[in-house]
């Protein structure tokens, strides 16, 4: 099994995980390479966020293999190792910092040595508070940097998420539903910047919005009940009628 | 008791039932016998019993019942000895041989002859050999059993007497129980000695352990039978030992569950940290208080029923004062939980000097009525009436409890109005009334627990502080804002402390149950019932 | 039915909503669009009474609401879906639909029939905890306990947020439903211009916290709209 | 480089602090000793030790603030640091009196004397050097915090079931050091000390020395928590205190550094209890009393939780209400201490610091900024 | 002001001692408003300064400095616990005042500011021992008590007392139990257990005040009759009985040095004064306000001799001072600062009073018990030239630093 995980940024093979008796990822396998950028689409409830619960190590699989980089076994590790190997995550309800500044929300996530003794002694370079301004650039909260994050809108939340995701500068990012809440436009943008990352970075994207999903124009995988429906190009699944049937309806 | 045996043998006496032993000595005799007992201190006065219970006189039962009573007094001026009833601030004497009216006398004229227990024991074995043929089959009961506890060689007559004319299997029983201790006491051969050591092997009980650990350090075939029956039953007993201390555990246990379920509430599914939940239990033990005095002072044939007047007066109390509290106080902190610890034990420091202020600083005293006292055995379990009582009171409390949770439409809204308040508005729940009833319902178990607990322990202000701790390991053991947690926690908590207790001590099983908590909880970080999923991380 | 007049709604010193005013009729939907942040979802609360304003009038059929605690409000006829979903995490799934009988008449406690054909998964998830559902699965089930309410004001905060296109379109359906029985109003919050303006027969467009634009269906300039809620 | 981290960390509201606190340990024994009795600057002996006594609890209330303001560690339990650091410190001065004891015993306490203890238990030995006691006074409590703190955090114990267990730790402490058994006193504990590092405890110039060490401590530990509190750990912390497991997901060690301010924060304690100890002349285990703790946690709240400052403020002003109440008031003063409490959570959320930046942001900058407590405003009544 | 003697009072108003300590305040009143009634003392009105510790041991010691250093009182009366005490001792070393401590407490304590008015474990264990031996029989001995320093010590005393008659190691059983215990079933069962090996058994109990009412209502359920296993309690009075329906407990037994049922005149006076003082004629008296009482007269006493009340002179007067107890009798304060006590035994009655079945003629309080390994070798004698608390006959030499 690990040779077929060779090469691979992610895998999963035969990943398992019921909730008092309900199966929510039923043999579950998917493999990722470097560099790659998938869709992952599928009905409410699906298990989608599940799946990325058992990456970031939320959630522990009952049966299955989970590796990271073609070895390291990411059912062993807790949420901050994983964290550290560079798998970063939004969550699909945005959660950032209520008490933080906007700006502090980012620095945090930030990039850098994570130990406490390390974080004790830490001062802010330049180069990092570069980095820190572009991002808000890019998340279009520059003027908020100083508002404390539990004043922001909704959408405004799932911005600075994203802003908080780039920041640390994972090899792999998972986003949960990145468009949700977000203008037509502001959801193109986005399609746009995941792109745009997913040229260094490996990226894994849920998003419901077809369009979107078209816009990032990668390969989709279709999950149904736990496990994978259909796999391809979006034309392709969307022509299939059992993702008909049971998601895009008629 | 006392006065219910004297009854009988008044009623004995009035139908001349008196049987054979029961004769009648000269007047003068007894009287100098009972003038006996005026004279000279406890060893006299015992010497006096004996010499009075060997007439046989069918009168010194209820003479010697006075005496322990405290009703015997000495007249100074010459030494005589009446029964002395209170009339006003004197008393009236009457003759206890004669009965006849010996007209008042002054307080200062009279002096009681003393009794201690010495005495007491005394006049209950002496009272014990005289009754032992009473029609009351109560008072022969009582009888076998004060001879029994004397084991005095001198009952053997009556003890073979009655014994032959006893029809009441168990009271016969206890009689030959009683003449093996008697037998054991006297000189009689070995051989009967043996046998009477296999009578009272047969018996079981730790009374029993009891006398023939008297015998077990003796020599021959006496001492050799009654290591052997003491070996048997103590083997017998070590099982329902741990029977007992599994009762014990049980009723520990509710009294933690009780102390604890209002806390459920308030704490367990309000998220409220409710450091005035002990004075809430205070509240509902003076309040019992308070209706044991109205009753006392107006309505005393009531008695038997205060508690369960009690029960509505403490819950409302509790309950009205649990709502003033939320609305004044409580409601201005949801979404700050952590503040209302702050709030909340300024109100119980307010709430205890309130007591004090009312009631004063000292311990309030609650009687227990008459089904609550007392004791019954279950093989060689001791069973309190109190305690069993409050279990059932607990286990009946957590289930009502649980049913307006789980079943009513008030359920339903307390708990939508704990996890999400303002989404609760939203869907139509008047949230200040459900709140407002929640932290009273819970405030008002609270009270009820205080009247359990006004049976057993201090009705003091500060009741409530020795049951806040316990009360929040207890949730927070079975698990917060499980109810089911709750009865489970307190239960095991319960037992686990009085199975520790017998090995390590009071203090040390504490400590060690205390680190045990501590350990589990790293075990199980969500208490014993945890809570799992998404839905709780939320 | 619904007007809202002339609204100021403060967060501590910063405003929200700077004098916004909407009306919103029976057997109608009425669009509010804007970009993130622009107040849209405080508009939304202010109507159902979750937060304080500071000026101006909310009226539901003439009557005055301001001042009226959100129950009171629902007992009028107000529902809301809130942004968030918000459903009640620990109560199953079925409970938290009974939540919703709180103001009705005994004779009208029941689930409507019209909830579980839309959203079927809920009937199979009536024992499951609401926080153990999904994200477009908690979002059903919000829809489906405001419908519970039997409301005359339906108030929707982007009731599409993480849900599956085949419901979307099923959702559509039932506003289009709800709305032609019309008896009534729908207030509808969406990012999702495409579906709004299916749905919409008024405009509201707001920006910064005020009205922008407002209009009715026909007389609403498309192209100006989208360049309102573009980045 | 430590130092200038450390004067850096302060800002300004801080650096007054600081220089109060130092100031106070110059002025306030040179009152004592120095102006003569009946001066207006004259400061009494009793009002010497009262302050001092307030002055180590408030080290203790700024303990509890870093743990539970800014890591959301509600701890029930920190008077058993505070109170070990105590009898660490106690055990020192009882060796002390050496053969000055009523029974004239050259090792062994009186309490071991009178309860027929033969010798001196393993545990006692080395308290007769005051490097020794010095070190135990930061080992003692510094262990049992991590040890605790080990097996909790790493366990993800949170919220009540935390503070709920620390109040288990420290009811457990208390039946143990109640037992005379355990060889600390019972429940008389440790009294009647006679010297401390050679001067006599009840001398004039010890209690001032006393004093301006307590004083300096708390600067020290106040100048430590904000170095701690504005460095990006305690951005951490906070970030741990809002959403604890957001903060896993972008990497950090969560336990890391919940453990390193609760070690930190029960050996802040623990100093506390070392410095109280000389002062009020006796340690028993009553310091171990859950309740003792949940006051500390009131003072932090009295004063306003997460700020620093507030802790110092509410810690002296409960006291001195305390103090005073109990002379002036002594039969109804509970009712004013309670509706204290009361009045502060209802009136002042962010407490006594909160109201006074309220009046001074009102005064200085006008409704330019909201504060963050208009979030849940929205109450439905 | 100058025109007024100040008296202290440090007893607890609030929190765990409350319950015991709030009496003994208001017995203090009452005296001062007597002793106010006959004219004051040297010519001046007494004035008490009332202050609340609180329970808390080091709230004591700083409400002692302020009474005495702020306040400036002439004297105090206070405390109830050892612990409050030894707290409060320091202070009145260093600020040179007088403590009056009117409970009964452990011994092994001697110092020239306090004046012992309550019983030392020569005045209350040993002779209920000794009554329990020659009166009941007893041969097998529960030393139950709540773990802390005085029944540590008593039974420590009473365990070498015991075994110096010639009682079994097997026939003593030690308990301890932590403050407030509330649940008794097992040790109950367990000193029922124990006294039903055959031979006479009894319980001495130091049980600490607030866990007397669980313990005594178990003993009632349980249905322990005096007749059987009596009980000797040392720390139980008339205060505690009131909160208890004590039908059951008839025939238990209390030691002290002074029952509410001890018939004298002094007795009588005093009950009725305090009813009219405290306004409730239910209120009972106990042996702490005896010993208040006593101490109380002595000082006010050795002032008037002393025509001052400036400390030293008081101190030394008070030595060889005799006052009327309540009990008919005189107690006398000895150089050990402990004063001469009557002891007597009362069993229980079903009106929560005791019937007094023994006294004795008075008893010296022994501070340095013989019985004590550490401290039979030491003796008190404030007087000079000797003027030591703790003075070793066998060195020679006055310990510590004294
Ligand atoms: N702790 C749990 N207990 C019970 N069921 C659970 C639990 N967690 C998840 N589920 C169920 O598992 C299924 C998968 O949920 P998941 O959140 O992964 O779906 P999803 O694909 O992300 O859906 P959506 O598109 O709605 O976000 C759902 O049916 C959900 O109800
Ligand atoms: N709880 C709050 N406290 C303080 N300010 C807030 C709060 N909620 C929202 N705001 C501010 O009010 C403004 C309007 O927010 P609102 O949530 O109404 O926007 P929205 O239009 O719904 O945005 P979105 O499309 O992102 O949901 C925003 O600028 C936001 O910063
Ligand atoms: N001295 C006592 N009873 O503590
Ligand atoms: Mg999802
Ligand atoms: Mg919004």
């Amino acid at each position: 099994m690990t040779d077929k995980a060779e090469g691979s940024l992610l895998y999963l093979d035969d990943v398992s995980v019921s909730f008092d008796g309900f199966r929510a990822i039923n043999r579950l396998s998917l493999v990722l390479e470097p560099g790659e950028m998938r869709a992952i689409i599928g009905p409410n409830g699906a298990g989608k966020t599940t799946m990325m619960d058992i990456i970031t190590g939320k959630t522990r699989p009952d049966t299955g293999d989970v590796l990271f980089d073609g070895s390291v076994d990411l059912t062993r590790l807790d949420e901050a190792a994983i964290a550290n190997l560079g798998i970063g995550r939004k969550f699909q309800k945005p959660t950032v910092f209520e008490s933080h500044s906007v700006e502090d929300n980012i620095a945090l996530a930030l990039k850098g040595r994570r130990g406490a003794f390390a974080t004790l002694f830490h001062r802010r370079s330049a180069a990092e508070q570069d980095r820190i301004d572009a991002l808000l650039a890019t998340i279009r909260l520059s003027d908020k940097r100083d508002l404390l994050a539990a004043r922001l809108s909704h959408g405004q939340k799932q911005w600075l998420e994203i802003g908080m995701l780039l920041a640390q500068e994972p090899r792999l990012l998972l986003v949960d539903e990145p468009a949700a809440g977000m203008t037509d436009a502001e959801t193109a943008e986005t399609a746009i910047l995941l792109k745009d990352i997913a040229r260094t970075q490996s990226v894994v994207v849920v998003e419901h919005d077809m369009t979107f999903v078209r816009a990032l124009d990668v390969k989709v995988t279709v999950l149904h009940e736990g496990s994978v429906l259909a796999e391809g190009s979006l034309d392709a699944v969307s022509a299939n009628p059992k993702v008909i049937e049971v998601y895009l309806g008629r | 008791m006392r006065f219910l045996r004297l009854l009988a043998i008044v009623a004995a006496l009035a139908a001349g039932l008196q049987p054979a032993l029961a004769g009648r000595i000269a007047d003068a005799d007894l009287s100098a016998r009972v003038a006996a007992l005026g004279a000279g201190g406890f060893d006299e006065v015992e010497t006096a019993i004996t010499d009075l219970a060997a007439t046989g006189d069918d009168r010194v039962p209820a003479i010697l019942d006075r005496l322990g009573e405290g009703e015997l007094m000495v007249r100074k001026a010459d030494g005589a000895v009446f029964f002395a009833d209170k009339a006003g601030k004197d008393y009236r004497l009457t003759d206890p041989v004669t009965g006849a009216d010996a007209g008042p006398a002054p307080k200062a004229t009279v002096e009681k002859i003393k009794v201690n227990n010495r005495i007491r024991r005394a006049i209950a074995s002496a009272v014990g050999a005289l009754t032992l043929m009473s029609p009351d089959p109560a008072v022969r009961r009582a009888a076998a059993e004060a001879v029994m506890k004397s084991a005095d060689a001198a009952a053997l007559p009556a003890l073979e007497q009655a014994i032959a004319v006893e029809t009441v299997p168990d009271i016969r029983a206890a009689m030959v129980a009683a003449r093996a201790t008697a037998l054991l006491a006297s000189d009689a051969p070995e051989s009967d000695k043996v046998a009477a050591i296999a009578a009272i092997a047969d018996l079981g009980s730790r009374d029993a352990l009891g006398f023939l650990s008297g015998y077990t350090s003796a020599d021959g075939a006496v001492g050799d039978a009654a290591r052997k029956a003491a070996a048997a039953i103590e083997s017998r007993l070590m099982l329902w030992d741990m029977g007992q201390n599994l009762w014990y555990g049980l009723s520990l246990g509710s009294v933690l569950l009780l102390a604890a379920i209002g806390l459920a509430i308030t704490f367990g599914v309000m998220g409220v940290i409710n450091m005035a939940h002990g004075e809430m239990v205070m509240l509902g033990a003076y309040a019992t208080f308070t209706v044991q005095e109205v009753i006392r002072t107006s309505w005393p044939g009531l008695f038997d029923y205060s508690l369960l007047i009690a029960l509505p007066v403490a819950f409302l109390t509790a309950a009205l004062a649990g709502i003033l509290i939320e609305r004044s106080v409580i409601r201005w902190l949801y979404g700050r939980p952590l503040e209302t610890l702050l709030a909340t034990w300024g109100v119980s420091l307010i709430l205890q000097q309130a007591v004090r202020s009312l009631y004063g600083a000292n311990n309030r005293e609650v009687g227990n009525p008459s089904w609550m006292s007392g004791s019954f055995s279950v093989g060689d379990i001791q069973v309190t009436w109190t305690r069993l009582w409050i279990i059932l009171f607990a286990l009946a409390v957590f289930l009502a409890l649980i049913a307006v949770l789980k079943r009513t439409r008030l359920g339903l809204e307390m708990r939508a109005v704990t996890q999400n308040r303002q989404m609760a508005a939203a869907v139509g729940i008047r949230t200040p009334l459900v709140d407002a009833l929640t932290f009273g319902l819970g405030s008002g178990i609270a009270g009820l627990a205080g009247v359990a607990l006004s049976q057993i322990d201090n009705v003091s202000p500060n009741l409530g502080r020795g049951y806040i701790i316990d009360s929040f390991m207890v949730v927070v053991f079975g698990g917060v804002g499980n109810l089911w947690g709750t009865l489970v926690g307190a239960l095991t908590l319960g037992v686990a402390n009085k199975m520790l207790e017998p090995y390590a001590g009071a203090v040390l099983g504490k400590i060690i149950l205390l680190l045990a908590i501590i350990l589990f909880i790293q075990k199980r970080p969500r208490g014993l019932f945890a809570l799992k999923g998404r839905a709780v991380e939320a | 039915m619904l007007n809202v007049e002339a609204v100021d709604l403060h967060y501590g010193a910063a405003q929200a909503l700077r004098k916004v005013s909407l009306s919103a009729t029976a057997g109608r939907v009425t669009a509010v669009l804007g970009r993130n942040g622009v107040g849209k979802t405080s508009l939304m609360r202010a109507i159902a009474g979750l937060q304080p304003i500071s000026g101006g009038a909310i009226r539901l059929d003439g009557d005055d609401l301001v001042g009226l605690a959100p129950y009171e409000r629902v007992r009028r006829g107000v529902a809301i879906v809130p942004q968030g979903r918000e459903i009640f995490p620990l109560l199953t799934v079925e409970e938290n639909l009974l939540t919703g009988f709180a103001t009705l008449r005994r004779a009208d406690r029941y689930v409507p029939d019209m909830v579980y054909d839309l959203f079927p998964v809920l009937k199979d998830m009536l024992r499951r905890r609401g926080g153990d559902l999904s994200g477009g699965q908690q979002q059903q089930l919000a829809i489906g306990r405001a419908l519970v309410t039997r409301p005359r004001l339906l108030v929707l905060d982007e009731p599409t947020e993480g849900i599956q296109p085949s419901i979307i379109k099923d959702i559509g359906h039932a506003i289009a439903f709800l709305r032609r029985q019309g008896n009534m109003a729908i207030v509808l919050v969406e990012q999702y211009f495409d579906f709004a303006k299916d749905l919409a027969d008024d405009f509201v467009v707001m920006e910064r916290g005020e009205v922008v634009m407002s209009g009715d269906r026909d007389g609403m300039d498309e192209e100006a709209v989208r360049g309102k809620i573009a980045v | 480089m430590i130092t200038s981290f450390l004067i850096d960390s302060l800002d300004r509201r801080g650096r007054i602090v600081v220089g109060l606190l130092v100031a106070l340990a110059l002025l306030v024994p040179a009152g004592n000793l120095l102006v003569p009795e009946g001066s207006a600057f004259h400061v009494s002996t009793y009002q010497l030790t009262l302050f001092g006594k307030y002055l180590t609890y408030a080290l203790l209330a700024l303990s509890v603030d870093l743990v539970w303001g800014y890591c959301g560690i509600l701890s029930l339990g920190h008077g058993a640091f505070f109170a070990l650091g105590g009898y660490a410190m106690g055990m020192y001065l009882m060796r002390q009196i050496g053969a000055r004891g009523v029974y004239a015993d050259p090792v062994l306490p009186d309490f071991m004397v009178f309860l027929n203890w033969k010798e001196l238990p393993w545990f006692w030995h080395g308290f007769d050097m005051a490097w020794y006691a010095l070190l135990m006074v930061i080992l003692v409590p510094g262990l049992l915090a991590l040890l605790f703190g080990w097996l909790s955090f790493r366990s993800r114990v949170t919220g009540v079931y935390l503070s709920i267990i620390t109040q288990a730790l420290t009811y457990a402490l208390l039946l143990a050091f109640f037992r005379n058994d355990m060889g600390f006193g019972g429940n008389n504990g440790l009294t009647d000390f006679k010297d401390i590092v050679g001067f006599p405890i009840q001398a004039p110039g010890t209690r001032a020395a006393l004093f301006a060490a307590s004083a300096l401590m708390l600067a020290l530990g106040f100048v430590v928590a904000s170095a701690v509190v504005r460095s990006k750990l305690g951005k951490v912390l906070v970030a741990i205190r809002d959403a604890e497991s957001r903060t896993r997901f972008i990497g950090y060690r969560v336990e890391h550094y919940k453990l390193f301010v609760w070690t930190l924060s029960a050996v802040m304690a623990g100093v506390a209890g070392a410095l109280y100890v000389p002062q009020v002349g006796i340690i028993n285990p009553s310091e171990f009393d859950p309740a003792a703790s949940i006051e500390a946690v009131i003072w932090v709240a009295v004063g306003g939780r997460g700020t620093l400052v507030g802790p110092l403020i509410g810690a002296v002003a409960v006291n001195f209400g305390k103090t005073w109440f109990t002379g002036a008031l002594p039969e109804v003063w509970l009712y004013a201490l309670g509706a204290l409490f009361v009045v502060v959570t209802l009136f002042l959320p962010r407490g006594i610091v909160g109201l006074w930046d309220r009046v001074v942001s009102r005064r200085t900058k006008p409704a330019k900024e909201m504060d963050g407590s208009g979030r849940r405003a929205g109450e439905a009544a | 002001a100058d025109d007024t003697i100040k008296v202290g009072v440090l007893h607890s108003l609030s929190g765990t001692m409350a319950i015991s300590e709030t009496t003994l305040k208001d017995t203090v009143l009452y005296l001062i408003d007597e002793q106010n009634k006959k004219g004051g003392v040297l010519g001046k009105k007494l004035e008490a300064v009332v202050v609340d510790p609180a329970s808390n041991w080091p709230l004591f010691a700083e409400k002692a400095r302020e009474l005495i250093s702020q306040d400036k009182v002439s004297v105090v009366f206070g405390c109830w616990t050892s612990v409050s005490r030894k707290s409060v001792l320091p202070v009145f070393k260093e600020l040179n005042s007088i403590l009056f401590y009117p409970v009964q407490y452990e011994g092994e304590e001697s110092e020239r500011n306090v004046f012992y008015t309550g019983a030392a474990p020569n005045q209350q264990a040993i002779p209920a021992v000794d009554y329990l031996m020659k009166e009941e029989g007893v041969q097998r001995w529960v030393l139950a008590g709540t773990d802390y320093v005085y029944p540590r010590t008593t039974n420590k005393i009473l365990e070498a007392y015991l075994k110096a008659k010639g009682v079994a190691d097997d026939d003593i059983m030690i308990n301890y139990t932590p403050f407030g215990h509330s649940d008794w079933q097992s040790i109950v069962a367990d000193i029922k257990k124990f006294g039903s090996a055959g031979k006479k058994t009894a319980v001495v109990s130091t049980i600490n005040g607030d866990a007397n009412v669980p313990f005594y209502k178990e003993l009632g359920n349980q249905g322990i009759k005096a007749e059987d296993i009596p009980v000797v309690a040392f720390s139980v009075g008339e205060e505690e009985l009131a909160g208890i329906d004590t039908k059951p407990l008839v025939g238990h037994l209390a030691a002290w040095n002074y029952f509410q049922s001890v018939d004298s005149e002094a007795n009588a006076a005093f009950i009725d004064g305090w009813h009219q003082f405290i306004k409730n004629d239910k209120r009972t008296t106990n042996d702490p306000m005896e010993a208040t009482y006593i101490g109380f007269n002595a000082w006010v006493k050795a002032v008037e001799a002393a025509g001052t009340t400036d400390v030293d002179p008081v101190i030394d007067t008070l030595v060889g001072t005799t006052v009327p107890n309540l009990s008919g009798g005189y107690a006398t304060i000895m150089p050990n600062h402990h004063i001469t006590k009557p002891v007597l035994i009362g069993e229980i009655q079903d009106d929560g009073q005791f019937d007094i079945v023994s006294e004795t003629a008075p008893v010296v309080g022994d501070e340095w018990s013989d019985y004590l390994e550490g401290s039979k070798d030491l003796i008190s004698d404030w007087r000079k030239p000797l003027s030591c608390g703790n003075f070793n006959v066998a060195t020679g030499k006055c310990g510590g630093n004294s």
